[in-house]
């Protein structure tokens, strides 16, 4: 922590960067994310275990990117993240300093982007160990009680669009729900209404999704929907070997194709 | 390194100047085989010709015994059981259903993780490494190489050699100081088939391969079968009476070539079995 | 306010003896919206086109469903009608009631309400229709012909016989392809130099032709019309304009144990070389790869001999950018080297040669000056085999297709040697003889009867030497599936014909499909067999899949017709159905938050990016834009757009949606 | 359940199934009536959302169809669709909606009998499985019946 | 009327509640699986909880359901034909156990909905309900109750608010008509209130909200609105649990001939919220969307409302993914 403490100061004082975003812990002791511009500031930043947020979702956020070069605090699924929104246009690399943390805590040395790619790579890019069993759990119920367990977590949901904002592949300024002409998804917040929208948003996640369980974290009424795109992550790679967020230069598997895509059920 | 070995009804049989070989230059290079517990016919040449199921069935038990008993790698000296075997695991793997099948007829569980080698395979891959520092008696000696049929085919299984004109022997004998002739007869048919049954047929087509490799100058003929060897070298008064010819030339199996080449006593590697005296040495 | 007329067509009684046409026209003419609703026993007929053209005015329409048969019959002539009428012909839509009701469905009231169903949901769909305008794109008037053999030759002459430019790329350093390495053609033996070098010089000279040989495409950009492509002209070594191509600096170079590619290997050539003779343009090139000066620094004999001082040893590579409207490819074939059949011994003994080998053997211009004397030791061969299908028609070791040429050219190549070696011997082992074509057969018959060549019908399984000789083993299916043995001089293999190398490569630069043998591939096989998926991009010749000359030369033509057609007009009209991308007012610009998503599935390279800059100059939005002259319409794109930013004229997010809720609710 | 007549919305190309679809008319090929057909240019302009909206407006069951893969109108439409419905019916059968009614198929513009064949067989299943009713219980839960129930 | 107080023993609470449940809808707070208190319908009187805190989500869908139906309407050729909503067939509802800073919402509610026009819906939704409230017993970081003019034991809103007394026992004190119908219908249970302690939390006051709303005045420009909204993400969560907020939007939906007008909560934390038609949007950017949702609260309906739009109940701090925190927040805006 305090390695990282001395290199957030660095930047900021050599003028690196104008903001670092990390972790700090507010008043009632909940950690939250810190937008640091004073080198002064910077003692507060820390990293712990509890230090879970998805902070690459202020990279795409108007008024974060109006501060200037951000240096951002980075496990893996933000990098993660950060690939994925590099390799779909939204920030470029040079717009941000990379303050790589492992997965034990320590500071990694991200020097340029193969670095980062580097790490990624060596990294295991599957679900959670915590989320997998959950998955296989799921897997192994019946259609019906499959369709009875999403009816009622889905019931659950008041559309706050939470589980959207908190993923940093949810940049849209336009969401599909904002649509009305025509009305895609229903705005109203009942069984069915919910259903289509937590079915589209799995669906924009599609290949996209880098697992870092954001959404179900934010959800103030706690649907486990992170499941519904891990389980698609988890689909990704079966089919299409593929995992998001490992290059800057990928593109998303459900805008590219091979001709031998293997199914088993067109006829 | 253990390998498994499936020795087959050959190499304790007719061929036991190839099984011989085999273990002598393992030892010498201090490779060690387990030989499949409770093995079975592999059910070539006759099986696959009556019932698919079965043809299938008896290789099936010989890999699951294999796998029962941990053994990674198979080395199978017979091109005839090697074929069975590559082709058995081919098509379980093609088929889960035929798999299934396949296992409540061997009342045994068959995942199809054995690799399976042939005896070049295995050369090339063990013995090959560490061959150079081992030779002390060079074999200078003009060969012609001969496959067969089922060395290297059916090619799209194997994808090892290629299918004509294969040329994996010829770099195996040019290692140990042979020179391989030009021999356009390396996968012509000796008539193995017809062994037993139509040796007039034998002695014409193995005559043929005989008399072209002595044509060009080949001091002996390197095989890797033992149907091959039976065929050129048990059947030899035959081919020359069939022939009225005196053909003269050794019929002689690679691992017994190598085995000279690292300076093994001939009755060490079976040569002094053969039905044609092998002069070279 | 929407006022939709619907015209319920019987098509005589293909539609009413199914369906009761009253009923669907009264249900329908009780709906929201719709102003007029009538039936016809045919609506295409001319008083039918009428009844709707008058209602447009009466009813003063705002859309128009014609319910008769399916659009892709009649929807030209409705949308025509209703232009005629003076409504905008993208405010009328057809229902299928006939291909898709009431011929698939007996005559009972389900099939009636299905029919109403159908009406109901383009009535529903043809309210959100929008007026649209052909869209017009400019055209640049110079074509592009890559390619120089005979089939860019004639497409090339016959573009600038209309009065348009053309720009010929040849990538070696003269045009004129196979076909001038060709002995004589088939079927009518007369010399291929001859007639081919007057159309080679026709192309130097042509004031409307601009020739770039020793040159590649590097790049294409844009679309029909407006292609911008990059060409690489290779550095020759040379000043072309200085040279006089007097051909002194061939003569003395030092180096001249290159294999010559134009003889295939069976002469030399120095390093600094004219292909052949004839070739256009005559002037060397250095071929840097040989060149003793590239090699080791020092040399230089050419330029000290060279009397106008035209050697240019550090010449570089030029990059042409040039604005092409219309793009020919005729960059041919190669043949399939035979080295993946081992045991027919090409490659490993001299006197096994291929058919374009045999070519140069047998031309007067060749490295025998015409007489067939085998390459290993030059003796005249006394007994020939020529094996066809050297791996055409074998899918287990060689390529599926039929080559298509090579039953000619054996036939041609047999004949050429029993006429130049009376008392030699031709065999010729074949599966089946092709032979289809203008006098075609009667060459085959030819070759056999008073030629004397004995056909095998029969594969070819080994081929090895034996004591200087080659043996042919093969079999003779026409005896009982005989085995035959053959004691010959030389053998000749009729090697597949393939896609030319770096073939695929073109083809992605050019973002044109090609087929699984990297052949390219037609637009359609039947009804467009000179035009790609790419709009703008046209087929001559061999590169499309093994052609003989006259089909190549007329396929050249149709592809010439097809840029004349093109450039006819200076500007194109195409149907508007294409995908657009939403704009708002600024600081939005557009919903399109510019993931470009779009632009990998799109298989047209029809999405551009649009920049939207700040009054100081900087970019505050980057978004996608579709390009209307390259976008086909399929609409994938707009499928995946998460912020639903694209949308697809004709089959908009809310006329589908439209459709879909019109099928299955009430009304 | 015998006089079940259900709805089956077909998305289908217009290049290839659209076109089998003519021909199986132009060979008076009869088949079921419950089917009703969309015209999209291609497989890949279906939105997956559309499927949903079929089902919330009350269909049954669905067919989408589209040119065989490497016969695509326009290249590639129908690879991007198939990993699409990949994807989307690996969604579908993990949240327990029944993927047994939707049939995907790809029928080409020469196959006008396997036209009728892809729906009679889609129908018969439908008839089988009955009513789409757990679906149509969702739509139509009514907001009151929430807020009674908390 | 005047407060009367009186005892009630913890044993005849079960009898209140079960009587009550009998035969009307009773909202009560339970435990849910997660841990959390959310509320249900008629449970159980043993899954009732007296001790939670705060449960995720507000009461105030049973004067304001996230969803409600308009009318409905039919359309033919012609005409369009409207089918009202039968507002009679509101049930009567009791809100059981709800703590004050949740009950003193409803007051709030009423003076947007009621602010000129009355609200139909809302106000009969409202007629219908009979309000039990529960003082507070314990509370925590978030609780801010006191700094908004509210306490935890405030009887604002409350038709009967309960209070635990040290001895395990309830008073409960009945402040309208329509509790001491409650009472007056079970009379048996409830006793004479001996001067007994009762077991109240205390909350510490945090800030003085006079203050924030003098210093919001001359605030909208200020800088404080960027550098603490930097992280909030922009959900509508806060909007959603909180019991004052009460944005809708208006939606019709039509299939076929038939459709319905409803209208379904909405939050100003949405940048969909103020887009214009013509792509304009004046609230661009969250930070502009977070000084609205402060400003609106505790400087727009101070101002027309005469109310405050915060009852201090921290659900919007507590169920934040962010950790925005309102009551630190405001704390920091009196000090500007």
């Amino acid at each position: 922590m305090d390695n990282l403490i001395l290199r957030a100061k660095e930047l900021l004082e050599n003028k690196t960067v104008q903001v670092v975003i990390g972790y700090e812990a507010g008043p009632t002791g909940v950690v939250r994310p810190a937008f640091i511009s004073d080198p002064a500031n910077a003692d507060s930043l820390i990293y712990d275990e509890r230090c879970v947020q998805n902070l690459a979702v202020y990279l795409t956020k108007p008024e974060v990117k109006h501060l200037g070069r951000i240096a951002i605090v980075s496990s893996l699924p933000v990098m993660r993240s950060i690939m994925m929104l590099i390799s779909e246009q939204q920030i470029s690399y040079d717009e941000i300093v990379v303050l790589g943390i492992s997965a034990d805590g320590v500071l990694l040395d991200i020097a340029d982007l193969s670095v980062m790619q580097g790490y990624i790579d060596k990294s295991d890019l599957s679900n959670p160990v915590k989320y997998k069993e959950l998955l296989a759990e799921l897997k192994k119920l019946t259609p019906a009680e499959k369709f009875e367990y999403w009816q009622k977590e889905l019931s659950k949901c008041i559309k706050c669009y939470a589980c959207r904002q908190a993923c940093p592949m949810c940049y849209c300024t336009r969401c599909t729900v904002e649509v009305n002409q025509p009305q895609w998804i229903s705005v109203q917040s009942n069984a069915h209404g919910n259903m289509e929208w937590h079915i589209l948003r799995a669906m924009h996640l599609a290949g996209r999704c880098i697992s870092c369980g954001e959404c179900g974290r934010a959800c103030p009424v706690g649907i486990p929907c992170h499941l519904l795109t891990m389980h698609l992550t988890d689909q990704v790679y079966n089919y299409f070997k593929v995992y998001a967020g490992t290059s800057e230069k990928m593109n998303s598997v459900m805008s590219t194709y091979e001709p031998n895509d293997k199914e088993s059920f067109i006829v | 390194m253990k390998f498994g070995i499936y020795p087959g009804c050959s190499l304790t049989g007719s061929a036991r100047d190839y099984n011989e070989s085999v273990f002598a230059i393992a030892e010498a290079f201090g490779l060690e085989f387990t030989q499949i517990p409770d093995w079975n016919c592999c059910g070539a040449t006759a099986a696959h010709n009556l019932n698919k199921e079965l043809s299938l069935a008896l290789p099936a038990r010989i890999l699951a015994l294999a796998e029962k008993n941990g053994l990674e790698e198979i080395i199978v000296p017979c091109a005839a059981c090697y074929s069975r075997l590559v082709v058995t695991q081919h098509e379980l793997k093609k088929d889960p259903e035929l798999k299934n099948r396949i296992c409540e007829v061997i009342e045994m569980d068959y995942r199809g993780t054995s690799v399976i080698l042939n005896v070049i395979e295995w050369i090339d891959k063990y013995i090959i490494p560490k061959l150079e520092e081992k030779i002390v008696k060079p074999f200078n000696h003009k060969v012609a190489c001969y496959y067969g049929c089922l060395l290297v085919r059916p090619d799209k299984i194997l994808n090892y050699d290629r299918a004509e004109d294969p040329q994996t022997l010829d770099i195996v004998m040019s290692k140990i100081g042979a020179a391989p002739v030009d021999y356009p007869f390396k996968t012509e048919c000796c008539g193995a088939g017809l062994s037993i049954s139509r040796t007039d047929i034998v002695s014409k087509l193995s005559g043929k391969i005989i008399e072209d490799a002595e044509h060009r100058g080949a001091e002996a003929i390197i095989v890797a079968c033992p149907m091959c060897h039976s065929n050129l070298d048990m059947r030899r008064p035959d081919i020359n009476k069939y022939w009225k010819a005196k053909y003269k030339i050794p019929v002689i199996f690679v691992t017994q070539a190598i085995g000279l080449a690292i300076g093994l006593p001939a009755e060490k590697v079976g040569l002094k079995r053969h039905f044609v005296e092998v002069k070279i040495s | 306010m929407a006022r939709i007329g619907v015209f319920v067509c019987h098509c005589g009684e293909n539609i009413s003896a199914t369906v009761d046409c009253g009923k669907v026209a009264e249900t329908i003419g009780n709906l929201k919206h719709v102003a007029y609703s009538t039936e016809y026993k045919y609506m295409c007929s001319d008083p039918g086109q009428t009844l709707i053209k008058d209602a447009i005015k009466e009813h003063n329409l705002t859309g128009v469903v014609v319910s008769a048969c399916s659009p892709r019959m009649h929807e030209p002539t409705f949308r025509k009608a209703c232009a005629e009428g003076g409504l905008n012909p993208f405010l009328c839509e057809m229902a299928n009631l006939r291909e898709h009701c009431s011929w698939v469905h007996e005559k009972n009231e389900l099939t009636t309400e299905k029919a109403i169903d159908i009406v109901r949901t383009q009535v529903e769909k043809v309210k959100l229709n929008s007026a649209l305008q052909p869209i017009k794109v400019p055209v640049t008037k110079t074509a592009m012909v890559i390619g120089g053999g005979i089939a860019g030759i004639q497409s090339a002459l016959d573009i600038a016989n209309t009065g348009h430019k053309v720009i010929m790329i040849e990538r070696s350093p003269s045009i004129g392809g196979h076909m001038s390495q060709l002995s004589e053609t088939f079927p009518t033996l007369d010399c291929s130099q001859c007639i081919l070098t007057p159309r080679m010089v026709e192309v130097a000279q042509h004031p409307n032709i601009t020739l770039y040989t020793y040159a590649e495409v590097e790049s294409v950009e844009g679309f029909i019309g407006n292609f911008k492509v990059k060409v690489r002209k290779k550095a020759k070594s040379l000043d072309e304009k200085a040279c006089t191509g007097c051909g002194l600096c061939t003569t003395k170079c030092p180096q001249k144990k290159i294999p010559n590619e134009f003889e295939q290997g069976m002469g030399m050539r120095p390093a600094i070389y004219v292909p052949f003779p004839q070739a256009v343009p005559n002037r060397p090139v250095i071929d840097r790869e040989n060149c003793t000066y590239y090699i080791k620094g020092k040399c230089k004999i050419c330029e000290i001999v060279c009397p106008t001082k035209a050697i240019r040893f550090d010449q570089p590579d030029e990059i042409l950018e040039l604005e092409i409207g219309a793009i020919v490819v005729a960059t041919g074939f190669d043949i399939k080297h035979a080295d993946f059949f081992p045991e027919y011994g090409h490659g490993r003994y001299k006197d096994i040669i291929d058919g374009l080998q045999f070519e140069r053997l047998a031309s007067a211009s060749g490295p025998t000056a015409g007489v067939i004397k085998r390459p290993s030791d030059g003796e005249i061969p006394k007994n020939i085999v020529f094996i066809a299908c050297a791996g055409s028609r074998d899918p287990a070791k060689g390529i599926a297709y039929c080559s298509k040429i090579c039953c000619m050219y054996t036939a041609k190549h047999a004949m050429l040697y029993k006429h130049k070696v009376h008392e030699g011997k031709a065999h010729v082992f074949y599966m089946d003889i092709r032979s289809g074509g203008k006098n075609y057969d009667e060459f085959v018959r030819r070759a056999i009867e008073e030629d004397h060549v004995n056909y095998i019908r029969g594969r070819v399984s080994t081929v090895f030497e034996r004591d200087g000789k080659l043996i042919v083993k093969g079999v003779d299916t026409l005896l009982g599936a005989q085995q035959v043995e053959i004691v010959a001089d030389m053998v000749v293999l009729a090697t597949a014909g393939v896609a030319s190398s770096g073939a695929e490569d073109l083809a992605q630069k050019l973002h044109v499909s090609y087929d699984s043998h990297k052949f390219f591939a037609e637009a359609h096989p039947k009804l467009k067999p000179v035009e790609t998926n790419t709009a703008g991009i046209f087929l001559a010749g061999a590169c499309q899949n093994p052609k003989d000359i006259p089909d190549a030369v007329s396929q050249a033509s149709g592809a010439a017709v097809k840029v004349a057609a093109l450039f006819s007009q200076s500007e194109l009209t195409r149907e508007p159905l294409v995908a657009i991308v939403n704009r708002t007012s600024p600081p939005t610009y557009s919903t399109c938050v510019g993931c470009f998503m779009c632009q990998s599935v799109c298989p047209y390279q029809a999405i551009e990016r649009e920049e939207f800059k700040a009054r100081d100059g900087k970019v505050v939005k980057t978004v996608a834009k579709i390009n209307e002259g390259l976008c086909q319409g399929c609409g994938t794109c707009v499928a995946l757009c998460r912020s639903k930013s694209i949308d697809l004229l004709g089959y908009s997010n809310t006329q589908v949606y439209a459709e879909v809720v019109a099928l299955l609710n009430e009304y | 359940m015998s006089d079940f007549e259900p709805k089956i919305v077909a998305f289908v190309c217009n290049w290839c199934t659209y076109a089998g679809a003519d021909l199986t008319g132009t060979s008076r090929i009869k088949y079921a009536s419950n089917v009703k057909i969309i015209r999209f240019p291609c497989t890949g302009r279906i939105d997956f959302m559309l499927l949903l909206k079929a089902f919330s407006n009350g269909a049954d069951g669905i067919i989408v169809s589209g040119c065989h893969p490497n016969d695509c109108h326009y290249t590639s439409g129908n690879f991007h669709a198939k990993r699409r419905w990949i994807m989307f019916k690996e969604l579908m059968d993990f949240m327990g909606i029944d993927m047994s009614r939707i049939t995907f198929s790809w029928v080409s513009a020469a196959e006008g009998a396997r036209w009728a064949e892809v729906v009679n067989t889609t129908v018969t299943r439908i008839r089988e499985l009955g009513p789409y009713v757990s679906y149509k219980e969702l739509v139509n839960k009514s907001v009151e019946e929430e807020v009674k129930n908390g | 009327m005047e407060t009367i107080r009186k005892l009630i023993r913890k044993q005849s609470l079960e009898k209140l509640y079960n009587n009550l449940a009998a035969n009307r809808k009773v909202y009560a707070p339970v435990i849910a699986a997660d841990k959390k208190a959310e509320y249900k319908y008629n449970p159980g009187f043993a899954d009732v909880t007296f001790d939670h805190i705060r449960s995720t989500l507000s009461v105030k869908n049973i004067v304001f359901p996230k969803v409600e139906n308009l009318f409905f309407y039919e359309n033919s050729k012609t005409e369009s034909t409207i089918t009202d909503i039968d507002l009679d067939k509101i049930p009567e509802v009791v809100l059981w156990g709800a703590h004050p800073c949740d009950n003193a919402a409803f007051d709030t509610l009423r003076s947007i909905f009621c602010w000129d026009t009355k609200d139909e819906f809302f106000s009969r939704r409202l007629e219908k309900l009979t309000v039990i409230g529960l003082g507070c017993h314990s509370s925590d970081e978030y609780c801010f109750c006191t700094s908004v003019g509210l306490s935890p034991s405030s009887s604002r809103g409350s038709d009967i608010l309960l209070t635990k007394l040290q001895t395990g026992d309830y008073q409960a004190e009945i402040l309208t008509a329509k509790g001491n119908e409650i009472v007056s219908s079970f009379p048996d249970l409830f006793e004479p209130l001996t001067d007994e302690k009762v077991d109240i939390t205390e909350v510490k006051q945090k800030f003085s909200h006079k203050q924030v709303t003098e210093k919001l005045a001359g605030a909208f420009e200020h800088e404080f609105w960027i550098a603490n909204s930097l992280r909030c993400i922009g959900c509508g969560a806060c909007a959603y649990v909180c019991p004052t907020c009460a944005c809708f939007d208006i939606q019709d939906e039509t299939k076929g001939k038939n459709g319905k007008r409803y209208r379904s909560w909405d939050s100003c934390g949405f940048g969909l919220f103020t887009l214009h038609t013509s792509g304009h949007n004046p609230r661009h950017v969250q930070s502009q969307r977070w000084r609205q949702r402060i400003m609106h609260k505790f400087s727009y309906m101070p101002d027309r409302n005469e109310s405050l739009g915060c009852v201090g109940c921290g659900r919007c701090s507590s169920g934040c993914p962010v950790d925005m925190n309102i009551a630190e927040q405001l704390e920091a805006l009196q000090n500007i």
